[in-house]
């Protein structure tokens, strides 16, 4: 098991955001957690990359306990993320932004990082010339940006954050494909995602979110078969 | 012939990393022996300043330029550390070099302080925080009497003993190459890139594996050391102090400085230095006037070239197709506006 | 303490804090709608100040007329102001607006107080009093205009608060603070909404100088002392609270005044700066910021 | 590498044609006031010699000391190196002199009549006097030779039986630097010789003028005398006006209330019943004076600032012509020794003044002047109405001591 | 009813709109396709003049309105929702729909475009306290729709309205497009949904690099196979 949570919980003011969640994402495994909006698909996600400390419960990063590790040691333990509102260095060319994870992201530095930065930013297939000031990228591109800047960092799991946000089908069908050769470069993988088709596509298993509760949990398959996710989440009317 | 130009490349890499370009060892060069050459001591006495208030800006730069704080309360550590020299030496009767270094590792301490004091804040909030605890400094050495004769002001035995300035100027020399070499190292290493990400969005920096804290204490506990050393030489140098060194009213000009001399170069606050002070001077006669120009100077600065004078440097030689000045120092075009942004919401 | 004194200190704390909050409003709108931290906030308390002087001495206007003379020059200078100097550099660049900016007020505030300085020389000029007499209160007196000018205060703050939140120009200022795209899509002007809160932030650094005209003679470096004060309330209570900035104003004065009491001038500013230090270590957004809301925004 | 070289060669000295006078005074921040006076008076005391002794032409250099001693030893330091000034010429501050005597003895710089006056001067010249003896002569005593007025001018109306306070304490304040601490600590030495307790010392920042808290706590303390001085004409008429606002009960003492003139215009009546140590214009020269300044510059002069720094302007003339008398040429260094072999030694005087009738110094009181009825006394006086009536001594008292109803 | 005819855009030197031309009918519904980066918000703002235009001319209603300052254009009958939403956060629902019929001075208009306006959402109707902030994302989509409406506009010009919403959000904001076209208010709108977009839409233009490089009726573009590839997913 790559990562366990345990009944965590996280609140805004009187609004429970994360209710006893507990979740197992097994080594090698592309993970799904949907949800309506709101549900707290990002706060668990903050949770576990230790943005903040869950108020309960408890976090297991390969057998270890990570419950209320600071973001950068979550790091440098291997565990990576992406944000759903994208985090960039505007003033850095994207070379730069991408050497910012394989230069801090691991305990021990890579040899040679700005080479490894590049060899990350081919490998997501980032369109743009390297030496482009990231302020000058639109929100796709820097969703881009940010993998990029994640896998640099040599993690073994990947948190991803609506990647495939306002990707039209075509866009859709590479990520599938960049995203499945992620897991299999040995990289397990969660994804909070919109957008069902890709969850379908890729998940090993799906998680279901809604009001801060884990309402369901299995293979895509059950998931949408599950009458509770149907109303809570998908709508009656709902075509792939 | 080969071999030599091959060495001679090689030297000027080897150098570059030090950050210096031969424009800037030009400049350098001219400085040096500048003394030699002009003896006059009002002139001395005036590059002492610049190039006192340029290493001040610099070191400024390091915080403001790079993680994007602005100590408003620098003034305060350049304070501390002219106190803590100067009552060293009156009280303890210790050497004036040493004092210089005690009051550097002193405001380094306080800047440790100040970095952990500023970890949870961002943008005006920052900056806030550091004027507070600086204007708390400042009323403590105001109001400590028994120890710094508050605002009355602390006698303070001079480096030398002589009325002539050569041997201040060529220790605030080698002060400020000192300052901008070991700036321009940091800023080049990896610890530099670590800064700027820091300043330029902090929940990617952590999340892309650098210790925030860690950094952010490293940046202000330099910055604040450098201003301590430099406090030191300035008690030695002028013989009195009193609590108003440590006024906002300083930090402003030195703010001025190095935003005038161009956000996030380093050098352009030395340029500034050495252009303005000697200018301001320069106009003295003039009173109020005097000051009158410097707000409109500097209100025509900001609102038409906001970039400093890197910024025009930049201009100057995009436009000759030319650098001097290696890439990582440029003002970056365009991309500024996101960051703008982003710092006003916080 | 026995009570008389308590009441003592308590009411002349919160009598100050009432002008810093009136002070503290101006710069809190100014800093939350165009993003302009305001370090000239002073200078305009300091043209309130002398405008109110000249009123009232050199042409014999009453109190009130003199005060609201204050209220007008300092509204049309700071809108001239907005129009020829931040205009312009709003025009010119966007980046690193807040600090361009910020420096821009460095240079307002040093060239209107050597302005001042070059017209109206070094030499304070103050009145006794704009309305004669004290108000005694059993063993406590206090002078007319103190209590006037609090009432002043707190009115003007009461008006402001109802503009801002009840009239439709208000609720466009308000818009622009949060989101100046959404509100130019809705049809709010920007520039108008610019200039006029601009002004109206130097109308209450005005008005407040102008009160205060009795109790700290117009000088030209006068603006300082109130600049930090307006500062201390603002990341106190957090950015952009018109009602809180009230409260803000209360508690600083009244810190300060307790820690007077207690440990002497001077050393009254430490312990007031420690408490607002600890204060933020602990609610880094200032006491008074709305939860929630903003960090969504985000 | 760096150029050593050893002592400075010894300045060429050439006669000075032009006389440059270097003043030292707060031009600008909280005392600037003070400043403009000095300013005023000393250029009509030179003009009245069309600005010329023998063949010299003098000129001025005016060094703004900003009320800041690091500043004014910057300014001071700036004049003599970049303007070369020939002599330095007063100072209104304490902490100024003291820093500005440092300067003076790094280059050698002759200093005439700086008001810089308290113990800490004394102290500094009396520390090393071979090193700061440049520092020629304080236009004004320390505080403990004056300030025995303000207890004997109480005390004798309680002896007389016009005035039985509820009991015999005083509380001080004072401006927190040289003068206000060096006041005080003279003040609270006499006047608990005198048998009074001295209940609370209260320090004033430097240009503050919010006084409520202050005085709500003075009155707390139900004390029957309050007493104390600060620099600069703002904050002490504000306390003054602001003592009756919150109905201060108590008698004040307020050493400089009528330093500038106008301070009438600040305070209104909240000044009756105020009692203040300083000279007043009380010869026909002095008041022809007093209304040639007024039409000349607009303004009511002080007695303490504009006309004593006249009376020390005539001084200084008397000295610039006595050196080249002496020495032939009005050097730098000829005026030191003249300062030193003359003035110090009381062969020097000035005598006749405005205010006082002889300004003199002996190697005994040296640097202050010579205090007594003939020479330098300042009279204490009870203002009602903005006029000041002498209570202390009896050799020039006009009225007793007047008790507010307590 | 919107004429765009020829324009050119640039972000500094960057230029994004290379020779644009399209128009839009009264009361019809216009879908603008295209892959990422393709330069479609940039088109929508310079429509709104939120990008200077270099080169070209924008109609609205047979009125030049290129370089029209932003504020006019809602006078005029324009309504924008951005993709970024830009609501007012710190404001509560009802604080946020007023702002919205900002340039509509007459009380009683206001009246009636509020009861149309929660006609149409009733979810707005239930939260009308609620501060802004603090909405789920599909409810925002909601209240800038909702806003827009507020000032009873002309054409309303949508922006990838249902760019990170729920499956279920998704579908009530193409329902709400479809009700308001059968209300006869005319509908700009970009999307990536392509499916769903072509259901609702009654005309499509398609934009790659920068430029159109197709239009068409959705029936026409449902059919056409580079559409099919491309957009849709399928192969
Ligand atoms: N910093 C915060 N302060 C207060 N409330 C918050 C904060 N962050 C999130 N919330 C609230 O917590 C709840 C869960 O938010 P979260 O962002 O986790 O939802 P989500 O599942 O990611 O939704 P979406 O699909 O729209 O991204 C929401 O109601 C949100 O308003
Ligand atoms: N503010 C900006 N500064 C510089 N370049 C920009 C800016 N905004 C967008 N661009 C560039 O303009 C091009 C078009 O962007 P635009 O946002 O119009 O595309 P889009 O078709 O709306 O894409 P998406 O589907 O991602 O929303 C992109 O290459 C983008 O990088
Ligand atoms: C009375 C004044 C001449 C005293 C002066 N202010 C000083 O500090 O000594
Ligand atoms: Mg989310
Ligand atoms: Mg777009």
């Amino acid at each position: 098991m790559i990562l366990e949570t345990i009944g965590v919980c996280k609140r805004f003011g009187g609004l429970k955001a994360v209710n006893e969640v507990s979740l197992q994402v097994e080594e090698g495994q592309i993970y799904g957690l949907i949800g309506p909006n709101g549900a707290g698909k990002t706060t668990l996600l903050n949770t576990i990359a230790g943005v903040h400390p869950p108020e309960a419960g408890k976090v297991f990063f390969k057998g270890q306990d990570i419950t209320g590790l600071r973001a950068d040691k979550i790091c440098h333990i291997g565990m990576a993320r992406t944000f759903q509102i994208v985090h960039s260095f505007p003033n850095m060319s994207v070379l730069e932004n991408v050497m910012v994870g394989s230069v801090f992201g691991s305990r021990r530095p890579v040899d040679k990082p700005a080479k490894k930065a590049a060899e990350m930013l081919n490998f997501v297939e980032f369109p743009l010339s390297h030496d482009t000031l990231a302020g000058n990228l639109n929100t796709i591109q820097l969703k881009r940006l940010e993998l990029a800047r994640a896998l640099a960092t040599n993690c073994k799991l990947l948190l991803l954050d609506e990647v495939a946000a306002g990707l039209t089908p075509g866009e859709l069908i590479d990520l599938t494909i960049l995203i499945r050769k992620i897991r299999d470069n040995g990289t397990s993988i969660i994804m909070v995602e919109h957008l069902m088709k890709l969850i379908m596509d890729v998940c090993d298993k799906i998680a279901v979110l809604c009001f801060g509760e884990k309402i369901a949990e299995g293979t895509p398959q059950e998931t949408i078969e599950n009458q509770k996710v149907l109303e809570a989440y998908l709508g009656t009317k709902y075509v792939l | 012939m080969e071999k030599a130009e091959r060495g001679f490349r090689k030297g000027m890499r080897f150098l570059r990393k030090f950050g210096l370009t031969p424009f800037g060892m030009a400049m350098l060069f001219a400085l040096a022996v500048f003394p030699l050459v002009i003896q006059d001591e009002v002139i001395t006495r005036l590059l002492i300043s610049a190039l006192m208030l340029g290493a001040l800006a610099m070191a400024f730069d390091f915080t403001a330029g790079f993680i994007n704080i602005n100590n408003f309360g620098y003034a305060a550590f350049w304070g501390v550390g002219a106190y803590t020299s100067a009552l060293l030496a009156v009280k303890l009767g210790v050497s004036p070099w040493l004092g210089m270094l005690a009051g550097g590792v002193f405001a380094g301490l306080l800047g440790l302080g100040l970095g952990f004091l500023t970890l949870r804040l961002a943008g005006i909030f920052a900056s806030c925080m550091t004027w507070f605890v600086a204007l708390a400094m400042f009323a403590v050495t105001a109001n400590w009497v028994e120890l710094t004769r508050g605002t009355s002001g602390l006698s303070v035995p001079p480096l030398f003993h002589t009325t002539e300035n050569i041997g201040y100027y060529y220790t605030i020399f080698v002060m400020t190459i000192l300052t901008y070499v070991g700036l321009r190292v940091i800023i080049n290493s990896h610890i530099g890139t670590a800064f700027r990400a820091i300043g330029q969005d902090i929940q990617a920096a952590q999340a892309s594996g650098i210790n925030v804290t860690k950094y952010k204490i490293m940046n202000f506990t330099i910055s604040c050391a450098i201003a301590g050393v430099l406090g030191g030489f300035y008690a030695h140098f002028v013989g009195i102090i009193t609590p108003t060194v440590m006024n906002t009213s300083h930090t402003v000009e030195i703010m001025v400085l190095s935003y005038v001399g161009g956000r996030g170069t380093i050098w352009g606050g030395l340029v500034a230095g050495l252009i303005m002070i000697p200018g301001m001077e320069y106009l003295k006669g003039l009173l109020e006037l005097r000051l009158l120009i410097y707000g409109v100077l500097m209100i025509m600065v900001m609102i038409f070239f906001p970039n400093g004078l890197a910024g025009l440097y930049n201009k100057f030689f995009n436009l000759l197709g030319e650098s001097f000045f290696e890439k990582g120092q440029r003002v970056k075009k365009g991309g500024e506006e996101r960051g703008g942004r982003a710092e006003m919401k916080n | 303490m026995d009570p008389i004194q308590l009441f003592n200190i308590v009411l002349t704390g919160l009598l100050r804090g009432g002008l810093y909050a009136l002070m503290a409003v101006g710069l809190s709108v100014v800093f939350g709608v165009m993003n302009i931290p305001n370090f000239a906030h002073g200078e305009f308390y300091m043209l309130g100040a002398y405008f109110s002087y000249f009123a009232y001495t050199n042409f014999h206007f009453g109190p009130v007329s003199s005060i609201l003379c204050a209220a007008l020059g300092t509204l049309i200078i700071g809108a001239v102001m907005e129009k020829t100097l931040f205009y312009p550099l709003r025009k010119r660049s966007k980046k690193n607006w807040i600090m361009n900016t910020f420096l821009l007020t460095l240079g307002i505030s040093i060239v209107l107080q050597n302005g001042a300085k070059m017209l109206w020389g070094n030499t304070y000029r103050g009145i006794t009093q704009y309305w004669p007499g004290n108000i005694s209160i059993d063993s406590f007196k206090i002078s007319n205009d103190r209590v006037v000018g609090f009432s002043i205060a707190m009115l003007t703050i009461a008006v402001f608060w109802l503009f801002l939140n009840k009239t439709r120009m208000g609720r466009a200022i308000r818009a622009v603070s949060q989101d100046e795209t959404g509100a130019s899509i809705v049809g709010v002007n920007l520039n108008v909404i610019h200039t006029l809160t601009f002004a109206l932030s130097c109308l209450l650094a005005g008005l407040a100088g102008a009160i205060l005209l009795s109790i700290s003679p117009a000088y030209p470096f006068m603006g300082l002392q109130p600049l930090y004060k307006s500062w201390f309330v603002l990341i106190l209570v957090g950015m952009g609270n018109v009602g809180a900035s009230i409260y803000g104003g209360l508690i600083v004065g009244l810190l300060e005044t307790f820690s007077y009491m207690k440990f002497g001038a001077g050393w009254q500013d430490v312990v007031s700066l420690a408490i607002i230090i600890l204060i933020l270590i602990f609610k880094p957004r200032g006491l008074f910021a709305k939860k929630g809301v903003k960090s969504i925004s985000e | 590498g760096t150029k050593q070289t050893s002592d400075p060669a010894p300045q060429a000295v050439e006669p000075n044609s032009i006389i440059k006078i270097g003043v030292i005074s707060p031009f600008t921040g909280p005392a600037a006031r003070t400043g403009q006076e000095f300013k005023d008076s000393i250029t009509m005391a030179f003009s009245e010699i069309n600005n010329k002794v023998g063949e010299h032409p003098i000129e001025f250099k005016w060094i703004d000391s900003e009320s800041d001693a690091e500043k004014a030893a910057r300014a001071y330091e700036s004049a003599i190196v970049n303007d070369k000034i020939t002599v330095g010429f007063m100072d209104w501050h304490s902490w100024v002199s003291v820093s500005c005597m440092e300067v003076a003895a790094k280059y050698k710089m002759p200093h005439f009549f700086s008001y810089g006056a308290t113990d800490v001067v004394n102290q500094k010249y009396k520390s090393d006097p071979g090193k700061y003896e440049y520092w020629l002569g304080k236009a004004w005593p320390t505080p403990e030779k004056l300030s025995i007025g303000y207890v004997k001018a109480v005390e004798e109306a309680i002896n007389k039986g016009l005035w039985k306070p509820a009991n015999k304490k005083v509380a001080l304040f004072g401006v927190d630097n040289d003068w206000g601490r060096g006041f005080c600590a003279a003040l609270a030495e006499q006047y608990k010789a005198a048998g009074w307790e001295v209940v609370s010392t209260e320090w004033v920042g430097l240009g503050e003028t919010d006084f409520y808290p202050l005085l709500n706590k003075l009155k707390g303390l139900n004390v029957s005398m309050v007493a104390g001085t600060m620099s600069d004409p703002s904050s002490v008429s504000s306390l003054i006006k602001q003592s009756k606002e919150v109905g201060l009960k108590s008698i004040i003492a307020s050493d400089g209330l009528g330093w500038v003139g106008e301070w009438y215009k600040l305070t209104g009546d909240a000044s009756d019943y105020v009692i203040d140590q300083i000279p007043q214009w009380t010869t026909p020269e002095a008041k022809k004076f007093q209304a040639d300044f007024k039409a000349k510059y607009g303004y009511e002069p002080g007695a303490a600032v504009a006309g004593m720094s006249y009376d020390y302007s005539k001084f200084m003339i008397k000295v610039l012509e006595a050196t080249e008398k002496d020495y032939g040429s009005i050097t730098t260094e000829n005026l030191f020794k003249e300062g030193k072999e003359k003035v110090m030694t009381g062969q020097l005087t000035y005598t006749d003044g405005l205010l006082m009738k002889e300004y003199k110094y002996t190697p005994e009181t040296f640097p202050d002047p010579v205090i007594d009825q003939d020479h330098y006394m300042f009279p204490v006086v009870q203002y009602f109405g903005g006029k000041g009536s002498v209570v202390w001594p009896d050799a020039y008292k006009n009225a007793d001591l007047k008790i507010p109803n307590q | 009813m919107l004429e765009i005819s020829g324009i050119d855009a640039s972000y500094d030197n960057l230029q994004v709109l290379w020779d644009v031309s399209m128009n839009v009918g009264i009361g019809e519904v216009v879908a603008v396709l295209g892959p990422n980066g393709a330069g479609k918000t940039t088109m929508l703002k310079s429509i709104m003049n939120l990008v200077s235009v270099n080169k070209g001319k924008i109609h609205f209603l047979g009125q030049d309105i290129t370089g029209k300052p932003i504020h006019e254009l809602t006078k005029v009958g324009l309504a924008f929702v951005p993709e970024e939403r830009n609501l007012f956060p710190a404001m509560t629902v009802m604080e946020n729909l007023m702002l919205g019929a900002y340039t509509i001075r007459d009380k009683k208009t206001i009246k009636e475009t509020f009861s149309r306006v929660f006609d149409l959402f009733p979810r707005l109707a239930e939260r009308k306290k609620q501060y802004a902030g603090t909405m789920s994302g599909g409810e925002r989509q909601m209240l800038a729709i909702a806003r827009g409406l507020m000032s009873n506009p002309k054409m309303l010009i949508l922006d990838e309205p249902s760019m990170g919403l729920a499956p279920q959000n998704v579908l009530a904001v193409f329902e709400t497009i479809k009700r308001l076209s059968s209300e006869k208010v005319t509908v700009l709108i970009v999307e990536q949904n392509v499916n769903t977009t072509l259901t609702v839409a009654d005309r499509a233009y398609v934009m790659e690099q920068g430029r159109i490089v197709m239009e068409g009726s959705s029936s026409q573009l449902q059919g056409d196979d580079h559409i099919r590839k491309m957009y849709m997913g399928i192969v």
